[in-house]
C-alpha cells in the first residue's frame, strides 16, 4: 500500500470511521450486557434476601 | 407463573450462546485479520481510482451487512408474528442497532469514497439513495421499540413495521434503479459484477464473511442482554405489585 | 367465518358515509390538505426565484411533494378519534373484520385529501408554468398514486395511533414507504421531460403499487390497531 | 380473535339460543404491560342472571370485562361458553355488546345520526326504540357535542337496546346517570335478563335488577404475586 497515493486521507478516514462506529457499536453492547447482568445477580440477591427472611418468619 | 414457561426457549438460548460466543469471536477476529491483509496489503492498488478503491473493503461489506441484517429482522418478525415466539421479538429487537450502524457505515464511507470520485460528498447515485431509505427503516423500526412501553405490544407493532419496510426494500431498490438510471444513463463506476478481479474478489468476499460474523457476535450478546432486560423488567414490576 | 357480504358492505357504507359528514362538518382534513398544498405551491418561487423555465422543469416534481406532504400531515389522526372514543373497539368487536374498516376509513381519507388535491393540482400548476401538456397525465398519474399516499399514510397513522408523540414517527415511518410512489407517479407526470418518455410504463408500475398498497395496508393496518387494544 | 378458540362449542346448531347459555372462567390470569393484574379468578355467568363484578379501583374488573370481550388475551386459565347454540367458529365478540368508560360517540353527530352509524355498521337496528328506551327521543336531532355529561352516557347505552346481542358487558354503566335515566338502564338490563341473556357488569352502587350473582375482586389482587 502506497501511503504517499493521492486521497490516501479519505481511505484511512473511511478505516477511521470503521472502527469507530463498530468499536462504540461493541463497546455499548457490553456495557448494556454487564449492566443487565450486574442488576440480575442484585434481584437475584434480594430474592433469597426475602425468601430467607420470609423462611424465618414461618419458622 | 407463566413466565417460566414463556422463558423455557430462552434460557435453552442462553446456555447455548455461553457456549458458542468465544468461537464467533474467534472466527470474527481471524476473518478480519485474514481479510485486512489481503485487502490492504496484497491486493493491487485500481488502476483508475488508485488507493481510494480500498474502501471498498469496508464500504461494500457494510452494504451487503445492512441489507442481510435488515432480512434476519424481518424473518425473525415474520416468525414473532406468526408462532408468538418471544425469542424471535428479542431478535429482531436486538438486531435493529447493529444494522443500522452497518447501514450508517455503508453511507459514510460510500461518501468518504465518493468525494474523491465524484468531487462531492454526497450524489443522488442509485445505491447510497436506497441504502439511505434503508437507514430510514432503521431508525423507524427502532424508533417504534423506543416509543412503545410494553414489550409485547411493542414487538407486535415493530413487527408490523419490520415486515412492511421488507416488502418495500426491493421496491425502492427498483424505482431508485429506474428514477437514477433515467436521469444519469452511465454509471460512474461499478464495485461489482463479474469483471472484478479475483485478487480484488477474494478480499473483498472475505471481509463479508466477518462482517457477518461480527454481526453474529454482537447479536447473540445483545440477545442476551434482551432477555435480561426482561427479566429485570419483570421481577421488578411484580416486587412493585407486592409492595402495594 | 359466518358474515354475510351484506353486512359487510353495510358496515363499510356505514363508515364511509359517517366519516364523509364528519369531514364536511369539521373540515379538518379537507383544510389541512389544501393549506399545505397551497402553502408549499406558493412558498416554491418565492424561494427558487421566478425563472419560468427552471419552474416549469420543476412543477411535476413540486407538484407531487406538495401532494405528499398534504396527504401525509392530514393522515396524522386518522384513527384517533375512534381510538380515544372507544368506537374502534366496538367496530373490532362486530362481525365486520377490521380490515374493511381500515378500508373504508382509507377511502374516506383519500375522498378528502388525495382526490381534491389531485384534481386541484394541475389546475393549480398554472402558478408554476406547468407544462399544458402534462396537465392530463399529471392528473391521472395523481388521482391513481394519491390513492397509494392515502393507503400508506393511514398505515402510519395505524401504527401509532396509541403513542403521544405520533407525528414525527408517522413521516419517519411512511417517508420510505412513499419513495417508490413518489417516483413513479413523477416519471409517469413528466412526459418527455427528462429525454425518453416512459410516462406510459411508469403509470402501469404505479398502478401495481397502488395495488401491493391496497393488499397489504389493510391487513398490516388493522394488525396494528388490534395490537393497541390489547 | 385467538382468544375464542378457547371456547369450545358443545352442539351446532345454528340458531342462536341462548337459554342454556353459560360463560365459564377458571383461573383466570390477566397481564397488562407485564404486570399481572389478577390470577386465579373463577367465574360463572348463568344466561338470565347478572354478573356483578365488584372490588377497588384496579382490581382488574375493566380488564376481566376486556378478556370476556377479547379484546385481550388471558394469561393463564380458560374461558369457555358452554351450552351455546352457536356454530363452532363463531368470534363471541360479535355476539357482545360491551359499554366501556368511553361512550362511542361522535360528537359532531346528532342523537339519531350516532345511533344511525351504529345500525348500519351492525347491519341494522332500532334507532326510534333505542332512543325510546334511554328516553332520547326529544334529543334526537341534538349535536351530541350539546348534549350534557348524563345524557351523553344515556346515548353510549341506547346502543344496547339498538341491536340484540346475547352477552351484555358492562364497565361501570351507572356513571353520570339520574335516578330516573338509572331506572330506564335497570328495565333494559331487566328485559334482558328476562330475554335469557347474560350480563357482566361492574358497578359500585346496587342496582335495582333481581337475580344476581357477586365476584368480588378484593383480594384477589393479593393472590396475584
Amino acid at each position: 500500500m502506497d501511503f504517499s497515493a493521492p486521497h490516501m486521507g479519505f481511505v484511512i478516514s473511511s478505516y477511521a470511521v470503521t472502527i469507530v462506529v463498530l468499536g462504540a457499536l461493541a463497546l455499548w453492547i457490553f456495557a448494556r450486557a454487564r449492566s443487565v447482568a450486574k442488576r440480575l445477580r442484585q434481584l437475584d440477591d434480594e430474592g433469597a434476601d426475602r425468601r430467607r427472611r420470609s423462611g424465618q418468619a414461618t419458622a | 407463573m407463566s413466565s417460566i414457561e414463556r422463558f423455557a426457549n430462552p434460557t435453552r438460548f442462553m446456555r447455548l450462546q455461553a457456549t458458542v460466543q468465544p468461537w464467533v469471536w474467534m472466527i470474527t477476529l481471524a476473518l478480519f485479520a485474514v481479510g485486512l491483509f489481503l485487502g490492504l496489503a496484497r491486493a493491487p492498488a485500481d488502476y483508475q481510482q488508485g488507493e481510494t478503491v480500498r474502501i471498498m473493503y469496508v464500504h461494500v461489506p457494510a452494504a451487503w451487512s445492512a441489507l442481510m441484517v435488515y432480512t434476519v429482522m424481518a424473518v425473525a418478525s415474520i416468525i414473532g408474528i406468526v408462532f408468538r415466539h418471544p425469542l424471535a421479538d428479542i431478535a429482531a429487537k436486538a438486531a435493529a442497532p447493529i444494522g443500522a450502524a452497518f447501514c450508517f457505515l455503508a453511507l459514510a464511507t460510500g461518501s468518504l469514497w465518493g468525494k474523491p470520485m465524484w468531487g462531492t460528498w454526497w450524489v443522488w447515485d442509485a445505491r447510497l439513495t436506497s441504502m439511505f431509505v434503508l437507514l430510514l427503516l432503521y431508525l423507524g423500526y427502532i424508533a417504534i421499540w423506543q416509543a412503545i412501553d410494553d414489550p409485547r405490544r411493542a414487538s407486535r407493532i415493530a413487527a408490523i413495521v419490520a415486515i412492511v419496510g421488507f416488502i418495500n426494500v426491493p421496491i425502492v431498490k427498483f424505482s431508485v434503479d429506474w428514477w437514477y438510471s433515467l436521469h444519469q444513463p452511465a454509471s460512474v463506476f461499478r464495485t461489482d459484477g463479474p469483471t472484478i478481479h479475483p485478487s480484488i474478489l477474494t478480499p473483498l468476499l472475505i471481509m463479508g464473511l466477518a462482517y457477518s460474523f461480527l454481526f453474529l457476535a454482537l447479536h447473540l450478546i445483545s440477545i442476551r442482554s434482551e432477555i435480561g432486560a426482561r427479566r429485570i423488567r419483570q421481577t421488578e414490576l411484580a416486587r412493585t405489585g407486592a409492595l402495594q | 367465518m359466518r358474515i354475510g357480504p351484506g353486512e359487510m358492505k353495510s358496515a363499510f357504507a356505514a363508515v364511509i358515509s359517517r366519516d364523509l359528514s364528519l369531514a364536511v362538518r369539521q373540515g379538518g382534513n379537507i383544510g389541512t390538505a389544501i393549506g399545505f398544498f397551497l402553502t408549499v405551491i406558493v412558498l416554491l418561487p418565492l424561494g427558487l426565484g421566478p425563472d419560468q423555465q427552471l419552474l416549469q422543469r420543476i412543477a411535476p416534481g413540486a407538484l407531487w411533494i406538495a401532494l405528499l406532504l398534504s396527504v401525509l400531515l392530514s393522515a396524522d389522526r386518522l384513527y384517533q378519534t375512534d381510538h380515544d372514543d372507544g368506537s374502534l373497539e366496538i367496530m373490532a368487536l362486530s362481525s365486520t373484520p377490521l380490515e374493511v374498516v381500515v378500508l373504508a376509513k382509507a377511502s374516506v381519507h383519500w375522498l378528502t385529501s388525495g382526490l381534491p388535491l389531485a384534481i386541484a393540482a394541475p389546475v393549480l400548476g398554472f402558478l408554476l408554468n406547468l407544462d399544458t401538456a402534462l396537465i392530463l397525465p399529471l392528473g391521472i398519474a395523481m388521482v391513481t398514486g394519491s390513492l397509494a399516499l392515502s393507503l400508506l399514510a393511514s398505515l402510519g397513522a395505524a401504527i401509532t395511533v396509541g403513542l403521544r408523540q405520533g407525528g414525527l414517527l408517522v413521516s419517519l415511518l411512511v417517508l420510505p414507504l412513499y419513495v417508490p410512489v413518489m417516483i413513479f407517479g413523477v416519471l409517469a407526470s413528466s412526459g418527455a421531460q427528462s429525454g425518453i418518455d416512459n410516462s406510459g410504463t411508469a403509470l402501469i408500475i404505479l398502478v401495481a403499487i397502488v395495488l401491493a398498497a391496497l393488499v397489504v395496508t389493510p391487513f398490516a393496518s388493522a394488525a396494528a390497531l388490534r395490537s393497541y387494544m390489547r | 380473535m385467538a382468544l375464542w378458540s378457547n371456547f369450545t362449542f358443545n352442539d351446532g346448531l345454528f340458531a342462536l339460543n341462548t337459554a342454556r347459555m353459560k360463560i365459564v372462567g377458571q383461573q383466570l390470569a390477566c397481564e397488562r404491560g407485564g404486570r399481572l393484574v389478577f390470577a386465579g379468578v373463577d367465574f360463572t355467568a348463568r344466561a338470565g342472571r347478572m354478573l356483578v363484578l365488584r372490588g377497588p379501583n384496579g382490581a382488574g374488573k375493566t380488564s376481566l370485562l376486556r378478556l370476556i370481550a377479547g379484546l385481550s388475551e388471558p394469561a393463564g386459565g380458560t374461558l369457555e361458553l358452554e351450552e351455546a347454540s352457536l356454530p363452532p367458529d363463531t368470534l363471541l365478540g360479535e355476539h357482545v355488546h360491551f359499554i366501556a368508560h368511553q361512550d362511542a360517540i361522535k360528537l359532531h353527530l346528532s342523537v339519531t345520526e350516532n345511533l344511525s352509524f351504529w345500525a348500519g355498521f351492525f347491519g341494522g337496528g332500532d334507532v326510534a326504540g333505542a332512543m325510546a328506551a334511554m328516553n332520547l327521543t326529544a334529543l334526537g336531532e341534538f349535536q351530541a357535542q350539546r348534549l350534557s355529561a348524563g345524557q351523553k352516557r344515556r346515548l353510549g347505552l341506547a346502543r344496547l337496546a339498538l341491536v340484540e346481542k346475547p352477552v351484555w358487558l358492562l364497565d361501570e354503566p351507572t356513571v353520570g346517570l339520574d335516578a330516573a335515566s338509572l331506572q330506564l338502564l335497570a328495565d333494559m338490563m331487566t328485559r334482558h335478563l328476562d330475554g335469557a341473556g347474560i350480563i357482566i357488569a361492574s358497578t359500585h352502587i346496587e342496582l335495582p335488577v333481581k337475580s344476581s350473582d357477586i365476584l368480588d375482586f378484593a383480594g384477589l389482587a393479593d393472590r396475584a404475586g
